[in-house]
């Protein structure tokens, strides 16, 4: 609080027309909100009760207190801090969400009750209280607002604000994860996206980022925290513990991929055979009546072998291809997967030896035993009752720990800048005396390692393995969580990963264009945003190589970053 | 030796099909040193242009005189697709990092499989693909050798595909302007050359060519589906490095050594790894064999290395 | 720095005790809405109701939707109301286990009809079995769903789980029997290598060569073959008289097609996969004369089975029944009969899950296929089968006999 | 020259010793011949300019011996021992290089780009990387310190954090040199490093390849300016056509008709006069 | 005397890198121009933003008044403006004849037989070795074949960039003598070489550039005398 308090907050001495204007749109949208929106109990989770305000409505409360709070920003309710934020962006943003928001919610009323007719008046107070705030805030002057790297808060207050935003995220993620309805699982998610896109419209995130690049520890830590504590509020429910481990187990596999692909640059379009050596080996091991291996050593050694298993094959594959480059790579990457999917689909003693049980799969994997602790029984912790999923999650939760800190480790090392320097230019780094060869063939046999890893406790989880569970399309969502999240990042690609598992699980009556879209989404990033959503800042570079702009920003926004570290050590 | 000889006309069959195919990557490749990556969808979309031309206008009708309208409709239904792609998905990223058309690629691929797949009727599951009398019918006897009239019909596609293609190559001005481009793009400009025009021909033979094997594919084996153009598309682009990408002849030559090769795994090889569910195994492992050992080529056109 | 360090620990602290006090806020959802006195119990579908096989799914899903509404409107079992809970596997391993999943944390699923694979079913099994809840599979036909994996030392890995349709243990050498029947004593076998067609041939075989048979050449595909000139090229010089294929229509369809074609007209047979009418479509114009074996008598040709088709046909569901819909009907059925005696003293659904399981292994009633009741493994008592020809461009019951 | 030169490890031979031997390079491109049995020997402590027009084999004969191209003939030695014909191997061996096209990691850091020149005197290998034991943590700390080091001594200490491909030109040429100072060679290469420079630019580099030299580093340069090369160089070697035209202190060089030739183009007789008639008048 | 060719404050920029700072300078019907200077003063890129192969930064060109920048460079041709690139650039896998018929790519009347009749006349070698590929030729050959394919486009201005890069010093002059051949048939060419003096003797006009700016013109003997040149390319003091 050091700059921000240079001039007071007399900029607005009467509230001028399009002020009062929102603040009637803001009222109105709150007062709607309260009243009854449909006859129809049945529909969107019963909005049918006045002055008890359903899910959605509630969604729209928010929207309406956070509008409330963006217009008292503006009058200077807060001294200093509206110098902080642009009140008028975010609330643009935010009106036209409420508008969306409210428009869906007439549709949908009209389309599912059905009828018009079924409308209560509070849905049409709360659409008119949209609207005017809608007029009211677009004639609304924006703010200048002071750079966030300037401004130094207190530690508690980044502390402060990091709790708040991680237990946000935790409460959103439960939330969305409980709502069965795919109507208003799509209805929460146009209010999340639009919150998200007010709050960074009015410049909230790069304050966030910020304090996040001041904080890094910190925030690994919450993170990790809010991961490990998300069994306990699902109440020993499987259902949502299943699809989490299911895109922790994606993530996982996407962050090797991301060191192979998002490090070393090199594309391997055939990355879900490692996942699948891995799966296959733990399950040949396995106690099922399948297993066409004899030996069953404990679990801890089978993921060792998995892991060394898949790292040969990644070398394997790797020694040869890394003689050719770019797209020949990623083509014969392609034709090893297909070789790996079409060799365990044969080995069933009809065609070659009897391994991989064939077409069939090994089913009847055993659960998991370490020492005592069987992970497929509940087990309960301070009374909370936790399964079979939530058991395999902790495991998860710590290689996915063991996977991001090799990752962000490597990085920031020498071999990080090995790799950053063949990505750059793989003529000047080899006469520079980086040993290009080997870097490539250990991003490969690493990536394959921790893939191998992931792949041997997937066995278990999933039950049963099977080839069609590791095909091409496998690899390509591996790397379009790579793509949508962010290359080289690992926030990127938990994002990505999330995106990519949880969308399609939650939105069911979308399942069939799950794919179209899919396809569409990855040529339209390309074409738009072929860094990610979570970038990292080289990779956004390469992508935009005639940027001047942006280089200077990044450049800006490092020294920074690196200057007051210098400074305390 | 009756079932070598036998076998070899299986091989050449399939491999005319390849070939088919694999001009399309080859030329692509060679003008823009792009792996056009959905290739093999634009030959899944003449399959289905072809099916849906008979459905709409010739249902029920099995004569030869159809055959020519299939054709015109499998091939215009994959140049326009084709056209599209190259205008609204690479032309936009010719000169962004490599990495950007080949994830747009496998974009494009899923998102054209699951339009068929959704859109058009019936394609969730094998469609019958119609069988023309005369293309169809029983096999001939050739000595000891059964002759299926589908391959008469793709062998004959590739011959005339190529004698075509090799005209307008070597004794048109858009072919000379397309061996100029694909030789130095930007010299090629400096001639007057239009080069955004040559590379969309470059597209629309390739794809023409597909939309000719998607017909060929739907009467040898009397279905198609959505999915067909994925292992197609890789068969066909090993055939394109088989014999060297970039060069056209290397594509047919890439093509029947692959398809020869194909057929004498599942006869030949002994013992457990031999017969059919190895034989694409055996393919990429000659493509893989191929790349390590003679990266340009059975037919050695130079490959160019845009690193 | 001092200060820094003592909130870096405290922020896990802070943000795990924000988050325990959330736990316990939802409840667990499940209680009914209905009120007065009657209770409700669901019964689950595990089908693919989506993708290339959902003809079939959604015939097994509206089939059971039959089966609870007459069981709703003749108050089976009184005070408990049946509700649907059809989930969609997408014929896919991993996402029918999420559909088991999502049905065996709901404490009102007693029983579930489905899966229409076998491999989704060995997803599925364990995790229904975790709940208890009781799983009656309209159609798979793997034998080792029921007794192993070991066929020499029978089995079951799974008490919950039960089946309507006979296995390819019986379809297998019912097919054998039939062709030396008409004579036929030199065939080539083809498969798939999947468990369904490799079972299929691996019992015919047995079979073909105990009665005298010759088994002449024994081919596989892969599973995304298309082109099949090279196997067929294989296989004629052995002239057999016939083909024993083991596997489903979409390949069986083209490989009759492309046979015949290429000069080797002679019979393709195969199992229930391959009964469907797209075979015959795929098959083209030379199918004429191959064969299929499919479980029970054909759905028409019984009063039973008339009877059932006209109630669908009243229900006015969008898609037909389908290969599967009568025994999707007697799972549900089974399921909904053994409910009598399970939910009779019952206070909630999740405690009369193991009830049911004793009460469907004893059920026994005349169904829509014949009589329903299970042996000791959870398969059905009935092992009648049907031979089908494919004449004129449709299959036609040739032969339904009981296997022995 | 104020900037104190950083210490090298290795101890300083005797000035005269040659470092680099090359002996009949030649370098075949299918039926062209780019580089015909060129030699090329380099002194401790020396700098060489290598001159020629465009297109005269001077980059690829640079090639040649940093084994980013295998001669087609001939053999490359440093300091008394035969090259693979390998970058990395060449590096390690104690030469490098810059280029021609400035080929610096655009997208990193100008103290990044110093510290990739550190790999090859570096060990860290994956597992210390991921442990992180107090090792690694010196390593690290003693490769930023020295790439910080070389950075003020090449003039660009205060940008360390900049992004190479923000720098000026002039700075890049630099960094690139700095780079190179980073794999502790004992030769270093120069491909034209004050291409696109201005005058004083053009002075400070020539006065920055004095304070290399003056390390003990032998130095080659490829430049295009004479005024350059010849105010630079102990000695120069002029290429045409990929082979030696002549070799020798810039004075004998630069006075040699056959350089003018390849350079200015051969004056008329009634030119030359002309000339010599201005030369007397002078 | 209106300029044929007038370049005016054009700037280029590669990325950050401005190679072309702002240069102006005319070519008159006619005349043989030079541009003359060191590597990387601009002078290729000069050329190539000319003929529409990189986009200017800033600035305008004009052609007999008709405004190039901004025009794509296969239209460029057919306005009658020619560009021999630097590396001579000949299709290799293509035969002599091929390339030069590419060089009339742009035209379509019935002339063409003639004009590769006129290029071998130009240059006999090309005709006696007409269906060999070009790939196979000495450096000297490949550059007639370069110079001989702009001819084909029927130029009214042809660029030359650095014809006499590594020729040895006989087949150097005879390419010189050719472009004073060309230029008494009526084509103006605007030339840009390193070998200075050879530029500069048969050069009506010349600038010199020096890292993107023109720090010198005048005529070519005026330059060629003058001490700045001298000392720029003979390093005498």
């Amino acid at each position: 609080m050091t700059t921000s308090q240079t001039t007071a907050a007399v900029s607005n001495p009467r509230p001028s027309s399009q002020w009062l204007i929102t603040l009637v749109g803001v009222a109105l949208l709150i007062i709607g909100c309260f009243l009854s929106w449909s006859y129809v109990p049945a529909l969107l989770g019963n909005l049918s009760v006045n002055f008890f305000p359903g899910a959605i409505q509630i969604f729209m409360i928010i929207v309406g207190v956070l509008g409330l709070f963006f217009l008292l920003l503006r009058k200077g309710l807060f001294p200093g801090a509206h110098k902080l934020l642009d009140s008028a962006r975010g609330l643009r943003a935010l009106s036209v969400t409420a508008a969306a928001f409210m428009v869906l919610v007439v549709i949908v009323i009209g389309l599912q009750a059905p009828g018009l007719a079924n409308a209560d008046p509070g849905v049409f107070v709360t659409l008119v209280g949209a609207l005017a705030m809608v007029a009211g805030s677009f004639r609304m002057p924006s703010d200048p607002t002071v750079d966030p790297i300037t401004v130094h808060l207190p530690s508690w207050v980044e502390i402060l604000v990091i709790v708040a935003m991680l237990t946000v995220v935790l409460f959103g993620a439960a939330y969305a994860l409980g709502q069965e309805d795919g109507t208003v699982f799509s209805l929460f998610l146009l209010f999340l996206a639009g919150l998200v896109v007010a709050l960074a419209r009015a410049g909230l995130f790069s304050w966030f980022g910020v304090i996040a690049q001041r904080n890094r520890r910190v925030i690994m830590l919450g993170a990790f925290a809010v991961a490990f504590l998300f069994p306990f509020t699902q109440n020993g429910s499987d259902a949502n513990m299943s699809i989490a481990t299911q895109v922790l187990i994606f993530a996982t596999t996407a962050l090797g991929l991301n060191i192979v692909v998002g490090l070393a640059g090199l594309l391997d379009l055939g990355y879900i055979a490692f996942l699948g050596a891995g799966a296959y080996v733990s399950a040949m091991m396995s106690h099922s009546a399948f297993a066409n291996i004899g030996w069953k050593p404990p679990f801890l050694v089978v993921v060792i072998i998995s892991a060394i298993v898949s790292s040969a094959l990644g070398l394997i594959i790797g020694s040869p291809t890394l003689r050719v480059s770019g797209d020949y790579l990623a083509i014969v990457t392609l034709a090893f997967g297909e070789i790996f999917r079409l060799t365990v689909n044969n080995l069933d003693g009809n065609n070659g030896p009897d391994l991989t049980n064939g077409p069939n799969g090994i089913p009847g994997i055993p659960e998991l035993e370490i020492g005592s602790f069987n992970f497929g029984d509940t087990h309960n912790v301070l009374g909370i009752p936790l399964g079979r999923f939530a058991n395999y999650y902790f495991l998860l939760l710590v290689v996915a720990a063991i996977i991001i800190t090799v990752f962000t480790r490597l990085n920031n090392s020498r071999i990080g800048r090995g790799w950053v320097a063949i990505r750059e230019d793989e003529k000047a780094a080899e006469a520079m005396g980086v040993n290009v060869f080997g870097l490539k063939l250990f991003a490969f046999a690493g990536g394959a390692f921790l893939a191998g890893m992931a792949g041997s406790i997937k066995a278990h989880q999933d039950v049963s393995v099977t080839p069609d569970q590791y095909i091409f399309l496998e690899s390509a969502f591996l790397l379009a969580a790579i793509v949508l999240g962010g290359m080289g990042t690992v926030a990127g690609v938990l994002v990505g990963a999330t995106v990519l598992k949880l969308l399609p699980e939650k939105l069911r009556f979308v399942a069939d264009y799950r794919l179209l879209t899919f396809g569409l989404l990855l040529v339209l990033m390309m074409r738009f945003r072929p860094e990610g959503l979570v970038p990292s800042q080289r990779r956004a570079l390469e992508f935009h190589e005639d940027d001047a702009d942006l280089a200077e920003r990044i450049e800006d926004a490092h020294i920074e970053a690196v200057t007051p570290m210098e400074g305390r050590a | 030796m009756d079932q070598f000889l036998q076998q070899l006309l299986n091989g050449i069959t399939l491999g005319s099909l390849y070939a088919l195919i694999a001009v399309g990557y080859t030329v692509v490749y060679g003008i823009v040193q792009l792996i056009n990556f959905a290739h093999g969808e634009v030959f899944m979309i003449g399959a289905f242009g072809s099916l849906a031309t008979w459905t709409i206008f010739f249902k029920g009708q099995l004569g030869l005189w159809v055959l020519p309208f299939m054709i015109v409709g499998a091939v215009l239904a994959a140049v326009v697709v084709a056209l599209i792609l190259e205008r609204v998905a690479y032309r936009p990223l010719r000169h962004a990092p490599r990495l950007a058309p080949l994830i747009t690629a496998i974009g494009i691929s899923v998102f054209l499989q699951e339009a068929v797949r959704l859109f058009y009727p019936g394609a969730k599951s094998a469609l019958p693909f119609p069988q023309i009398d005369m293309v169809t019918g029983p096999a001939f006897q050739a000595g000891p050798v059964t002759v299926r009239r589908s391959a008469v019909f793709v062998i004959g596609a590739l011959v005339v595909c190529a004698i075509l293609l090799w005209f307008f190559i070597n004794r048109t001005k858009m072919g000379r302007g397309m061996l100029a481009v694909s030789q130095d793009p930007d010299t090629a400009r400096l001639m007057g050359v239009n080069v955004d025009r040559i590379i969309a021909v470059a597209f629309a033979i390739g794809a023409a060519l597909a939309g000719v094997a998607g017909v060929a594919q739907g009467l040898q084996n009397s279905n198609i589906d959505f999915f067909i153009g994925f292992m197609a598309g890789l068969k066909a682009f090993t055939a394109a490095v088989l014999g060297g990408i970039g060069n056209i002849y290397g594509a047919v030559v890439g093509g029947l050594v692959l398809g020869v090769v194909e057929a004498m795994a599942v006869q030949f090889i002994p013992g457990t790894f031999g017969g059919s569910p190895w034989k694409d195994v055996w393919a990429f492992v000659l493509l893989i064999v191929v790349l390590v050992f003679r990266p340009q080529g059975l037919m050695g056109a130079r490959v160019v290395d845009r690193a | 720095m001092q200060q820094r360090s003592i909130v870096r620990l405290g922020v896990p602290l802070a943000v795990a005790a924000l988050a325990l006090s959330a736990c316990g806020s939802r409840d667990a959802g499940t209680t009914s809405t209905a009120g007065s006195g009657t209770k409700t119990v669901k019964i689950g579908v595990i089908a693919p109701l989506s993708g290339g096989l959902s003809a079939l799914g959604l015939g097994i899903k509206n089939s059971v939707d039959l089966a609870i509404k007459q069981a709703n409107e003749t108050n089976a079992v009184p005070g408990w109301k049946f509700e649907l809970a059809a989930q969609d596997d997408e014929a896919k391993a991993e996402v029918g286990k999420n559909a088991a999943t999502k049905l065996s944390s709901d404490d009102a699923v007693l029983g579930v009809v489905g899966t229409l694979n076998s491999s989704v079913a060995q997803q599925t099994m364990p995790v229904l079995a975790a709940a208890n809840i009781a799983q009656v599979s309209p159609a798979n036909t793997n034998p080792t769903l029921t007794q192993g994996a070991d066929a020499a030392a029978k089995k079951r890995p799974y008490t919950n789980y039960f089946r309507t349709c006979t296995t390819d243990a019986v379809q297998g050498p019912f097919a054998a029997q039939y062709l030396l029947g008409a004579g036929i004593k030199s065939v080539a076998t083809i498969h798939d290598k999947k468990t369904y067609g490799q079972g299929l041939v691996d019992a015919f075989t047995v079979e073909f060569k105990k009665g005298g048979g010759t088994v002449v050449a024994a081919e596989t595909i892969g599973e995304n073959d298309k082109d099949f000139s090279a196997v067929i090229s294989k296989i004629k010089p052995n002239s057999p008289a016939a083909i024993y294929y083991g596997g489903e229509y979409p390949q069986a369809g083209p490989l009759s097609q492309q046979m015949k074609s290429q000069g080797l007209s002679v019979p393709l047979m195969g199992g229930d996969g391959i009964y469907d009418p797209k075979y015959v479509e795929l098959a083209g114009a030379t199918a004429n004369g191959d064969l299929s074996t499919s479980v029970g008598a054909p759905t028409e040709s019984t009063e039973a089975g008339r009877k059932f088709l006209d109630q669908y046909k009243a229900a006015g569901f969008a898609e037909p029944a389908a290969a599967y819909g009568g025994y999707a009907y007697d799972a549900a059925k089974a399921i909904i009969e053994a409910a009598k005696t399970a939910l009779k003293d019952a206070k909630d659904v999740k405690s009369a899950r193991a009830a049911e399981l004793t009460a469907l292994g004893k059920v026994s009633f005349d169904g829509v296929t014949g009589k329903v009741a299970f042996d000791e493994f959870g398969d059905t008592t009935s092992k009648i089968l049907t031979v089908y020809k494919v004449d004129g461009g449709k299959w036609i019951a040739s032969k339904t006999d009981t296997f022995k | 020259m104020t900037t104190s030169a950083p210490e090298r490890p290795a101890a300083a031979a005797p000035t005269g010793s040659p470092v680099l031997e090359a002996t009949g390079v030649v370098m075949r491109f299918g039926g062209l011949t780019a580089v015909n049995n060129v030699d090329l020997r380099v002194n401790q402590g020396e700098i060489v300019g290598l001159i020629g027009p465009n297109g005269a084999g001077k980059t690829t004969f640079f090639n040649c011996l940093t084994g980013m191209y295998k001669p087609t003939e001939g053999q490359v030695k440093f300091e008394g021992t035969v090259l693979p014909p390998k970058p990395r191997a060449v590096v390690q061996a104690g030469m490098a290089r810059t280029f021609q096209n400035i080929r610096l990691f655009a997208n990193m850091t100008a103290l990044e780009n110093v510290m990739v020149g550190r790999y090859c005197r570096t060990s860290a290998m994956a597992l210390t990387s991921i442990v992180r034991g107090p090792k690694f943590r010196r390593e690290e700390e003693a490769t930023r310190a020295r790439a910080q080091e070389l950075l003020n001594f090449v003039g660009l200490g205060r940008t360390s954090e900049h992004l190479a491909r923000n720098l000026p030109y002039g700075d890049q040429r630099r960094l690139e040199i700095a780079r190179a100072l980073a794999t502790d060679p004992k030769l270093i290469l120069l491909d034209e490093p004050t291409a696109g420079m201005n005058p004083k630019e053009t002075e400070e580099a020539k006065q920055l390849i004095f304070r290399i030299r003056d390390m003990g580093l032998a130095v080659v340069v490829i430049e295009h300016d004479m005024r350059f090369i010849f105010s630079l160089c102990d000695r120069v070697l002029c290429l045409v056509r990929g082979e030696t035209l002549i070799e020798g202190s810039p004075h004998v060089v630069q006075s040699d008709p056959r350089v003018i030739e390849a350079y200015i183009g051969k004056p008329d007789e009634d030119e030359l006069e002309e000339e010599a008639a201005k030369e007397d008048h002078a | 005397m209106s300029a044929m060719l007038e370049v005016r404050d054009l700037r280029v920029s590669y990325g950050k890198i401005e190679a072309v700072k702002g240069i102006s300078f005319t070519v008159g019907q006619g005349e043989v121009v030079c541009l003359i200077g060191t590597n990387g003063a601009g002078k290729t890129t000069t050329l190539r933003t000319i003929s529409g192969l990189i986009k200017p930064a800033g600035g305008q060109i004009h052609f007999e008044g008709k405004r190039l920048d901004g025009v794509p460079a296969h239209e460029i041709v057919t306005l009658g403006l020619a560009h021999s690139p630097e590396g001579r650039r000949i299709f290799p896998r293509m035969s002599v004849e091929e390339n030069l018929l590419l060089g009339a790519f742009s035209r379509s009347d019935g002339s063409i037989k003639d004009d590769l009749q006129a290029a071998y006349d130009l240059f006999p070698i090309l005709g006696e070795r007409s269906k060999q590929p070009a790939g196979t030729f000495s450096g000297g050959e490949q550059q007639m074949l370069a110079m001989g394919r702009a001819m084909m486009s029927r130029p009214k201005l042809l660029m030359l960039d650095e014809p006499s890069m590594g020729l040895s010093p006989i087949m150097m002059q005879r390419i010189m003598s050719t472009v004073k051949t060309l230029q008494s048939q009526g084509t103006t060419i605007l030339l840009v070489e390193q070998n200075a003096r050879a530029a500069l003797k048969l050069a009506d006009k010349g600038y010199v550039l020096e890292v993107g700016h023109i720090v010198l013109e005048g005529t070519g003997h005026d330059l060629l005398h003058s001490d700045a040149v001298r000392k720029a390319y003979l390093g005498e003091d």
